[in-house]
């Protein structure tokens, strides 16, 4: 293999030159990094308040204004720095008087590729599910995302009933998938033909969701709909987004 | 496994195929034909050390007298077919490729063609050490095709035990009939035979295995068995390559020879009814292999029938007497499944040549089919009675990747049987592709 | 957290969401080393050796970046780890087991910076498993991956046997079968859905 | 290697990346990227614009730093850069517009995990002066940009019936959904590949034929 | 807020250094304790090397070859395959002499082309030497000859063989790399390589002598010992009916051996005037194929 | 002798079994004619027009690429025309026939000539076109049109003559017009998986059912696969343990809940699982060698079927289990090897 001369030296290993370049460039990077995060973190947070924002107007037809409350077995509290960190995130929406149109958050099922998430806008006063807009997708492109376009399929979420149960435990009625063209019931969910899958999970998502959320929150919807308007008042958003 | 042993509840080998079997040369009775005016005797007719001549050119030789003598221990002897004339020892044409050195021997038209050379023994006094030295001396070999020389095979290695002797008449070669003819017109010599080759080996028992479409020669030999007696006679299906040795020796003991091993390995010897019955002949007079029996058969042939023929006598002879028509032909020694086709009619008839089959014009367009890549129908696996896979076989071969094939795919183990190549839809030459993979891995091994 | 179970988690990573034909990911030594059988196993093999560290590295740094909050030096911290920690497998294997380094560990250089194993932990951060729930993840990408470079694999060395026309026999043809073997696990869309 | 260091800086130094050694075509590397995000032609020049950065940001480092790192520590002090840029590029990405950040999903981060980039700090800025790197670099990152597009071109017109995101064919156009599936990534770059070797192969053939035929 | 700010920057910074010492420390420690030897300069040499891995060199493989090369047991030259560009980077890689080996090319030992040699029979099936050679020895009458179906310029890799108009291989030396594939594929083992520089040479097999030998084919070999008897002493001999060159004695050969011969079996090889048969050899004009 | 021969030299053996490769596939013609011709009769000039244009198309393509790469044409081997049709008769009968054709041209493209023809494919071309059609155009493909609609033999199917690159239109209205009783536009398959409606078992035989141009009737099939098994063109365990996998995995879970899944009949009789066992499995070209690969994969494919059924995201899991057993193959091959004739067997 080798000449035994060379397998002799081994090649010194310059201990203070490793540790220093290695660390040395670390820390650069860590400054470099913490430099651009810290520069970004404003802009990047307005772009995500701003996107959770259109969507939960989206959801929640007529509202302008939103607070965020954390939901959890016991209470809805608002969000704030020193509340508590753990439970379900809701965005309640309030209409240019302050009053609650309704209340968002978010769901997600196994669909055909990978998992839906949607944002739901849940209306206290009809009971119903208003409107849904997806947050991410990965579904086939020109069949799953017929979830989004069709227009037909969108209207199922006009007011679709997400009634309690006299025990309010559960819903009344399951929120189910049905095959397209033969929705019935309020509670039903006409599907898309040819994307059947992508719009059950649509269905399981908003079933599982309400089904654990709405126990939760009902008994306190007063929290939400008492709550003080929102601390600063939001920029009107575009008209486009109602 | 075929119906037949389902049917009959007989153990045997599996795979295989079943050509149709054109025996219609069976009810001929072997006939002896003319002397030619000159014969061919190649001097390496067996596998082994070709043997050494004896003679000059010139020199007058009669018939039965030895002209070439063992090189060795793995060699035999040659003798003179005829009375005659030593013409040279030149270059001739065998059907193994290149030329090699022959002997020709201008034969005497007027003698009368007598044995005049012979030296008998009493068979009952020989040890068996002695019947082996007399079978190298009569320069028999294996008649069934290989030309092994039947004194190596039936002499026992002290580290193997044998206990059977099987005698294989079961020519399962299609057109060919000499072995059945034989056993039906020499059965007397064959048993003797079979007794000689037992005393050399020290086995106790032998059996005959022949298939049972010669019912006739399983009947005629059991009639000549007296009760008791050390051999049996077996009928084994009808199937190709049932006469090739590991597939008798599974079907009549159901024992496997192992890969790369020799029948003595599972305690048998195998020899071909024709050796057997030449040396129950040849034996007690002492004479030498100088003439043998061939069927000489196919589409292209006269007068099909099994012929006595001196050795050494060149096929456009046989071919002239027999008379054929035809323009191109095929001319193939032995069966039509392995034996080789002849490129030079001056190819004389040698020790191991078992038939002479003639191919003409239709049967060759029949045969000549393009060839496809394969379409891996598995029909090759199916009947390659090794239970290789020459599908992928071949296309290693096609991609020369010779090496692969026998580290991988047990090239050795294929005897060429031709199975494969019967049956591929796409008509692809494995046969041939694994010889030469098997001659390019011998070279590099070399 | 996720709430998925282990066999849902392990299914899909391996068939439905299996990371090479489905995520992209670990394309690299899916065309380079799917030549041969041979060579392919071993890769994969330690291909799935590699997700199991990575991902017991990634799962514990997170704890640490979490605590400290500095979540966004997540990348390097994750990248510089797991290069070091197979680094580390390496030298060890080659300077104590030569044999095992020389049939596994030849490729461990190669898995390190692939985007298999990155993305591996990458994601089990953002779907939020569990420790247990990341290992299941690592152990069915690592099975995907043996899987489609085994088949990958086997179709190439196929080919070998084939007389194909002199264009495809470049890498054009390795990615037509990664095309058609990705086509064939669509099936698998879906699945558990 | 042996060679003699070579200073000067050439066309070639440029241009060896756009087409000889096309980090896609030519040397498959780096191909996670190339295939997952290229199902549309607005990602994939957004993923060659960064990478193209991050190639660029950290040959220049690397060739700025090559003769005061110890060999010993020289791939983990790379992988340091690159992961530093990769993250910078990141944030960047996300401060620009979510919706890219989105469509590109994890592939901007695992950007670290290219083949091609640590392979160009390997095998070049760390044996080259910064001038030679950036140039080289350059000329890489847009032969990477370039492939993508192609594929990217490709796939969403037949995939989507658009080109950045403008409707071509109407809205009667049938997509071809296959075409941003992951199939259709692996069969366009394929696709793609087979032209390439056919030019060639055309291109060996006129020039020997000539030869034959006098 | 900005203390805040500078907190998570303090940390960021800290926990960056903190990961780089610990690998950078491990990094040491490996390369203390767990360092290999191996020879860096083999890889850089299987990077100048072909990578044909022929194996004409007599080593089992271009790697191979290049730890035999920093072990000085072969010289870079013995790459046969490398241009001499090459050969010289190895050389001054190693800072070794490149090593000077005679050229050496294949050379095939028959001139019965289809025009001048007779076929006995028909060969029908897989086109391939090999494959003919299988079934009596090909169709051929000479049974030493060219077959003709072109294995050799099947294997040869570097393209160095090409049949001529009357199916006989023509080696082209420039290309010839003496790998010696042809010599092992050849069912009639008729290549075999040969010093560049030696001039005269047998082209021809045939083991039959006279009138037999040229009824095989018209430039045989026929054995007449013209040629030994016109060469100086012991370069020349007849065995087994075909002349053959003692090529340790090749420094005494010239032309003239061959100008007596009667096929021309015997031939000089001219660097540039290509094969030189002798003065009497008889003139072949035919062109097309001998009929059947 | 009267005159001197020429003489012949060919290699033994001399004898040869006599079919070769245009017979069987000739036969497998043979076998598939008649699943066309009720094709027709089931659903009209739109299946005519399809089985014409996509086995042209295949036609047409395998001699361009026999052109391109300077081959003899290889039209003759029959197996092209075997692709077309089997391609087409796995598409809805109102497939658009510009979708057919590129089908087709891809099936031929990238899963045979890319490979160098005959023999050399890795996976089923017929699948292969049709797998890149259902990925590009699941819309068209899922599909479906009633059977015997009236008027079948006078006019097209409107999705039928869509133009190349468009959208074929709505069919739904078109159905509604043609169809007394309410046609659910689902296969029996979909009316399992999605509605949880068994059709009956006795239609499903018959072939009266919605589905695949040439999936809808077992009898047929069956009836050219058992004459090709009977002349030992095809090889019968193939698609013989396909079903019968197929049967036993379904009827596993059927026993555990039969509300919930399908019986082991109606999975072995819906869908493709019939076509696809007796003349895709069976292709010899993409199947195992060896007598026990062939055990493994024609059981994976019947155990893969019914998994992607009742678990997966699509009612038909035949084409992708073939494919996968297709690729599969060369590894099954290789571990599979057969224990040669006397080879020590392990322990003995
Ligand atoms: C490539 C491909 C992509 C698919 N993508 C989706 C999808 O994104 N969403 C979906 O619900 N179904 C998808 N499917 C499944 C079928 O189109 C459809 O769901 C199934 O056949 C049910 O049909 P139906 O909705 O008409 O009853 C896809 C199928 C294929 C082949
Ligand atoms: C495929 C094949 C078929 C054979 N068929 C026969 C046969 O039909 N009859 C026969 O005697 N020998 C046949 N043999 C030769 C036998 O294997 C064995 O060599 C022979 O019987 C030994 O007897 P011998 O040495 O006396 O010739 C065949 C061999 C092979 C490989
Ligand atoms: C298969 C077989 C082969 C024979 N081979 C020879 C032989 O090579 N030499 C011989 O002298 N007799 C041989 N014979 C014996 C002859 O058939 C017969 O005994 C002999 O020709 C009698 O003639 P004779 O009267 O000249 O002795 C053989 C017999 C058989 C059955
Ligand atoms: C029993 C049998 C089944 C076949 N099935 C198919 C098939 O499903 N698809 C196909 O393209 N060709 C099929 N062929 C034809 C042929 O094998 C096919 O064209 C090759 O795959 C092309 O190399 C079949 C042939 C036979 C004999
Ligand atoms: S020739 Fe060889 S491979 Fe073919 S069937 Fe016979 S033994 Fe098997
Ligand atoms: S019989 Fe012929 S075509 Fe069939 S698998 Fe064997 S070699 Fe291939
Ligand atoms: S030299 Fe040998 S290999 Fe070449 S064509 Fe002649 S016989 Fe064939
Ligand atoms: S194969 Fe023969 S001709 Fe070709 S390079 Fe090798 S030695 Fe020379
Ligand atoms: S493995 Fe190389 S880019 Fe993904």
């Amino acid at each position: 293999m080798s000449t035994p001369e060379a397998q002799a030296i081994q090649p010194s290993t310059p201990t203070g030159p490793m540790i220093r370049t290695l660390m040395g460039i670390a820390m650069l990077s860590g400054f470099l990094v913490v430099l651009t995060y810290q520069l970004t973190k404003p802009i990047i947070a307005e772009n995500q308040r701003r996107a959770i924002e259109a969507a939960v107007f989206q959801v929640i037809p007529g509202a302008v204004a939103r607070r965020d409350f954390l939901v959890t077995e016991s209470a809805v509290t608002p969000v704030s720095p020193d509340g508590p960190t753990e439970g379900v995130l809701v965005y309640a929406g309030y209409d240019q008087q302050g009053n609650l149109n309704g209340v968002a958050a978010k769901a997600g099922a196994q669909g055909y590729a990978d998992m839906i998430h949607l944002l739901y806008g849940y209306d206290p006063d009809c009971e119903c599910v208003r409107g849904i807009k997806v947050l991410k997708l990965a579904e086939t492109p020109g069949l799953g995302d017929k979830i989004i376009t069709d227009a037909n399929f969108v209207a199922n979420f006009d007011a679709l009933e997400a009634k309690l149960n006299a025990g309010g435990d559960a819903l009344a009625n399951e929120i189910v998938t049905v095959k397209a063209g033969t929705k019935q019931n309020p509670w039903e969910i006409d599907a898309i033909s040819g994307a059947t899958i992508s719009a059950k999970a649509v269905g399981k998502a908003l079933n599982q969701s309400t089904q654990q959320l709405l126990p939760q929150l009902m008994p306190h919807i007063d929290v939400i709909r008492n709550a003080p308007p929102p601390p600063s008042e939001p920029e009107t958003p575009d008209s486009g987004t109602q | 496994m075929g119906l037949f042993n389902l049917l009959f509840g007989q153990k045997g080998f599996t795979h295989g195929i079943h050509p149709p079997y054109h025996k219609d040369t069976a009810d001929k009775p072997i006939r002896r034909l003319p002397f030619p005016p000159q014969l061919v005797l190649p001097l390496d007719q067996h596998i082994g050390k070709p043997a050494i001549p004896l003679v000059v050119k010139g020199q007058e030789v009669v018939r039965g007298e030895p002209i070439a003598k063992a090189d060795g221990n793995f060699s035999v002897p040659l003798h003179a077919p005829a009375t005659g004339r030593i013409a040279g020892i030149e270059l001739m044409p065998t059907p193994k490729g290149p030329k090699t050195n022959a002997i020709l021997i201008d034969v005497y038209e007027g003698s009368t063609q007598e044995v005049l050379w012979e030296q008998p023994r009493e068979m009952s006094e020989l040890s068996p050490q002695e019947i082996i030295q007399a079978i190298q001396d009569s320069g028999m070999v294996g008649l069934g095709g290989a030309a092994f020389p039947s004194h190596m095979k039936l002499s026992i290695p002290p580290d193997k035990q044998v206990d059977t002797l099987i005698v294989n008449g079961c020519e399962c070669e299609p057109y060919l009939t000499c072995d059945h003819r034989i056993m039906l017109e020499h059965p007397k010599a064959l048993l003797r035979g079979i007794r000689y080759a037992m005393r050399a080996t020290g086995t106790e028992k032998a059996i005959i295995g022949i298939e049972d479409n010669k019912m006739d020669a399983v009947e005629l030999l059991k009639s000549h068995l007296s009760k008791g007696s050390p051999v049996e006679v077996k009928a084994v299906e009808t199937k190709y390559p049932q006469g090739s040795e590991k597939m008798l020796i599974k079907s009549a003991l159901d024992r496997e020879v192992p890969t790369g091993g020799l029948p003595a390995d599972v305690g048998v010897v195998v020899n071909n009814v024709g050796t057997l019955a030449g040396l129950g002949d040849l034996l007690p007079k002492g004479r030498g292999l100088i003439e043998r029996v061939i069927t000489v058969a196919g589409p292209g042939i006269a007068k099909p029938a099994n012929y006595l023929v001196p050795l050494g006598t060149p096929i456009r002879y046989i071919l002239d007497y027999v008379g054929y028509e035809g323009a191109r032909t095929e001319f193939i020694l032995g069966g039509p499944m392995m034996g080789p086709a002849v490129s030079a009619l001056d190819t004389p008839i040698t020790k191991g040549t078992s038939g002479l089959l003639v191919l003409n014009e239709p049967s060759i367009e029949e045969e000549s089919h393009k060839i496809w890549p394969c379409i891996r129908c598995a029909r090759c696996v199916s009947a390659c009675p090794m239970h290789l896979n020459p599908s992928m076989l071949g296309q290693l071969a096609a991609k020369r990747k010779y090496e692969e094939m026998a580290e991988e795919y047990h090239l050795t183990d294929c005897f060429e049987c031709g199975c494969c190549s019967y049956v591929c839809p796409s008509n692809i030459p494995l046969v041939q592709y694994f010889r030469i993979a098997k001659a390019i891995n011998r070279e590099q091994a070399a | 957290m996720a709430t998925e179970t282990l066999s849902f988690i392990f299914l899909n990573a391996v068939l439905a969401n299996n990371f090479v034909l489905a995520l992209f990911l670990g394309l690299c030594p899916f065309l380079g080393v799917s030549g041969k059988i041979n060579t392919a196993v071993p890769m994969g093999l330690a291909t799935l050796f590699v997700m199991l560290v990575s991902s017991v590295c990634a799962f514990l740094i997170n704890e640490v970046l979490v605590a400290f909050e500095i979540e966004f030096l997540r990348l390097i911290a994750y990248i510089a780890v797991i290069a070091s920690a197979v680094q580390l497998v390496e030298m060890t294997l080659k300077k104590f087991s030569p044999a095992l380094f020389r049939s596994l560990g030849i490729f461990l250089p190669l898995i390190t910076t692939n985007c298999a194993i990155l993305g591996l932990a990458l994601f089990q951060t953002f779907k939020e498993y569990s420790f247990l729930q990341s290992l299941v993840y690592a152990l069915g990408a690592g099975v995907g991956f043996i899987l489609a470079i085994l088949l990958m694999a086997g179709l190439r060395e196929k080919l070998e046997l084939s007389t194909m026309p002199s264009i495809t026999q470049g890498a054009a043809v390795s990615l037509m079968l990664g095309g058609l073997l990705s086509l064939s696990f669509m099936g698998f869309a879906g699945l558990g859905g | 290697m042996a060679k003699k260091q070579d200073n000067t800086i050439t066309w070639d130094t440029f241009s060896e990346g756009l087409w000889r050694e096309n980090p896609v075509f030519v040397m498959l590397l780096g191909m996670c990227p190339v295939l997952a995000v290229t199902n549309s032609a607005i990602n994939a020049l957004a993923m060659g614009i960064a990478t193209l950065f991050v190639l660029l940001a950290s040959g220049t480092l690397i060739s700025l730093l090559r003769n005061s790192i110890p060999k010993q520590v020289r791939i983990a002090t790379y992988i340091v850069i690159i992961a530093t840029f990769v993250t910078i590029v990141d944030y960047t990405i996300q401060a620009i517009s979510l919706d890219l950040y989105n469509a590109l999903g994890a592939f901007i981060q695992l950007i670290v995990a290219n083949c091609m980039i640590l392979g160009r700090a390997e095998a070049y800025s760390s044996r080259n002066p910064p001038l030679k790197s950036i140039v080289n670099a350059t000329g890489m990152g847009l032969g990477f940009t370039l492939a993508l597009l192609c594929l990217g071109v490709v796939r969403e017109i037949l995939g989507a019936g658009s080109l950045f995101g403008i409707d071509l064919f109407g809205p009667r156009f049938e997509p071809w959904v296959v075409m941003v599936l992951p199939a259709g990534g692996f069969l366009v770059l394929g696709a793609w590949l087979l032209l390439f070797e056919w030019l060639k192969q055309r291109k060996s053939e006129t020039e020997l034929n000539p030869a034959a035929e006098s | 807020m900005d203390i805040e700010i500078a907190l998570n920057v303090t940390t960021a910074i800290l926990f960056m250094g903190i990961l780089g010492l610990l690998l950078s420390s491990m990094l040491v420690f490996a390369n203390k304790k767990l360092w290999v030897f191996e020879d860096p300069r083999i890889d850089d040499l299987e990077g100048m090397l072909p990578a044909t891995n022929c194996g004409a060199c007599g080593s089992a493989g271009c790697r191979p070859f290049a730890e035999a090369l920093i072990s000085g047991e072969v010289t870079p030259a013995q790459c046969t395959v490398s241009n001499a560009d090459a050969i010289e980077e190895i050389a001054d890689y190693l800072g070794v002499e490149s090593g000077d080996v005679a050229k050496r090319v294949a050379r095939l030992a028959c001139a019965g082309g289809n025009h001048v040699a007779r076929m006995r029979a028909h060969y029908k099936g897989l086109e391939s030497c090999r494959a003919a050679a299988v079934v009596s020895g090909g169709p051929k009458s000479c049974t030493w000859g060219c077959i003709g179906l072109a294995d050799c310029a099947d294997v040869c890799e570097f393209d160095a063989i090409t049949m001529d108009h009357n199916g006989l291989p023509i080696v082209d030396n420039a290309k010839c790399t003496a790998c010696g594939d042809c010599v092992d594929i050849c069912p009639k083992d008729l290549f075999s390589i040969q010093d560049a520089a030696h001039r005269l040479w047998v082209a021809c097999k045939n083991l039959e002598h006279g009138d037999t030998a040229e009824n095989d084919c018209e430039v045989a070999c026929t054995a007449c010992e013209r040629c030994v008897k016109d060469s100086p002493e012991g370069l020349i001999s007849i065995q087994d009916n075909l002349a053959v060159i003692d090529y340790n004695k090749i420094s005494l050969a010239s032309p003239i051996a061959t100008e007596r011969c009667p096929t021309g079996a015997i031939v000089w090889l001219d660097e540039s005037l290509g094969v030189i048969k002798g003065q009497q050899a008889k003139r072949i004009v035919r062109k097309e194929a001998l009929p059947f | 002798m009267s005159k001197k021969p020429t003489i012949e030299l060919r290699t033994s053996p001399h004898a040869h079994a006599g079919e070769d490769v245009v017979v069987i596939m000739r036969n497998v013609v043979y076998a598939l004619l008649p699943i066309c011709a009720f094709t027709v009769w089931q659903f009209g000039i739109s299946a005519l027009a399809l089985l014409v244009v996509v086995t042209l198309t295949c036609l047409l393509s395998e001699r361009m690429f026999n052109a391109l790469s300077g081959k003899p044409s290889s039209l003759g081997d029959w197996s092209a025309t075997i692709t077309g049709l089997l391609l087409a008769m796995t598409l809805p009968p109102g497939f658009p026939l510009w979708m057919g054709a590129v089908a087709a041209f891809v099936g031929v493209a990238l899963g045979k000539a890319m490979f160098g023809g005959l023999g050399m494919n890795a996976m089923n071309p017929a699948l292969i076109g049709r797998a890149f059609v259902q990925a590009a155009f699941p819309v068209a493909i899922t599909t479906w049109t009633p059977a015997f609609f009236d008027g079948r033999f006078s006019q097209f199917i409107p999705t039928t003559l869509t133009p190349p690159f468009l959208q074929p239109p709505a069919v739904g209205d078109w159905i509604s017009e043609v169809t007394v009783d309410a046609f659910s536009g689902a296969t029996p398959l979909a009316l399992q998986k999605f509605e949880g409606v068994v059709t009956d078992h006795m239609d499903m035989l018959l072939g009266t059912t919605a589905g695949s141009a040439g999936e809808t009737s077992a009898l047929l099939i069956l009836a050219g696969g058992l004459y090709l098994a009977a002349r030992r063109m095809l090889d019968w365990r193939i698609p013989v343990l396909v079903l019968l996998s197929a049967a036993v995995t379904a009827g596993i879970f059927y026993m555990i809940d039969p509300a919930k899944y399908p019986d082991p009949l109606f999975v072995v009789l819906s869908g493709g699982l019939m076509l696809g066992a007796w003349f895709m499995a069976s292709d010899m070209v993409g199947s195992p060698v060896t007598p026990l690969g062939v055990v493994i994969y024609a059981v994976m494919i019947g155990v893969i079927t019914v998994i992607i059924r009742l678990f997966g995201g699509l009612t038909e899991g035949v084409m992708y289990a073939i494919l996968l057993g297709n690729a599969a193959t060369p590894l099954i091959d290789q571990i599979t090897q057969p224990r040669v004739f006397g080879e020590q067997r392990a322990g003995k």
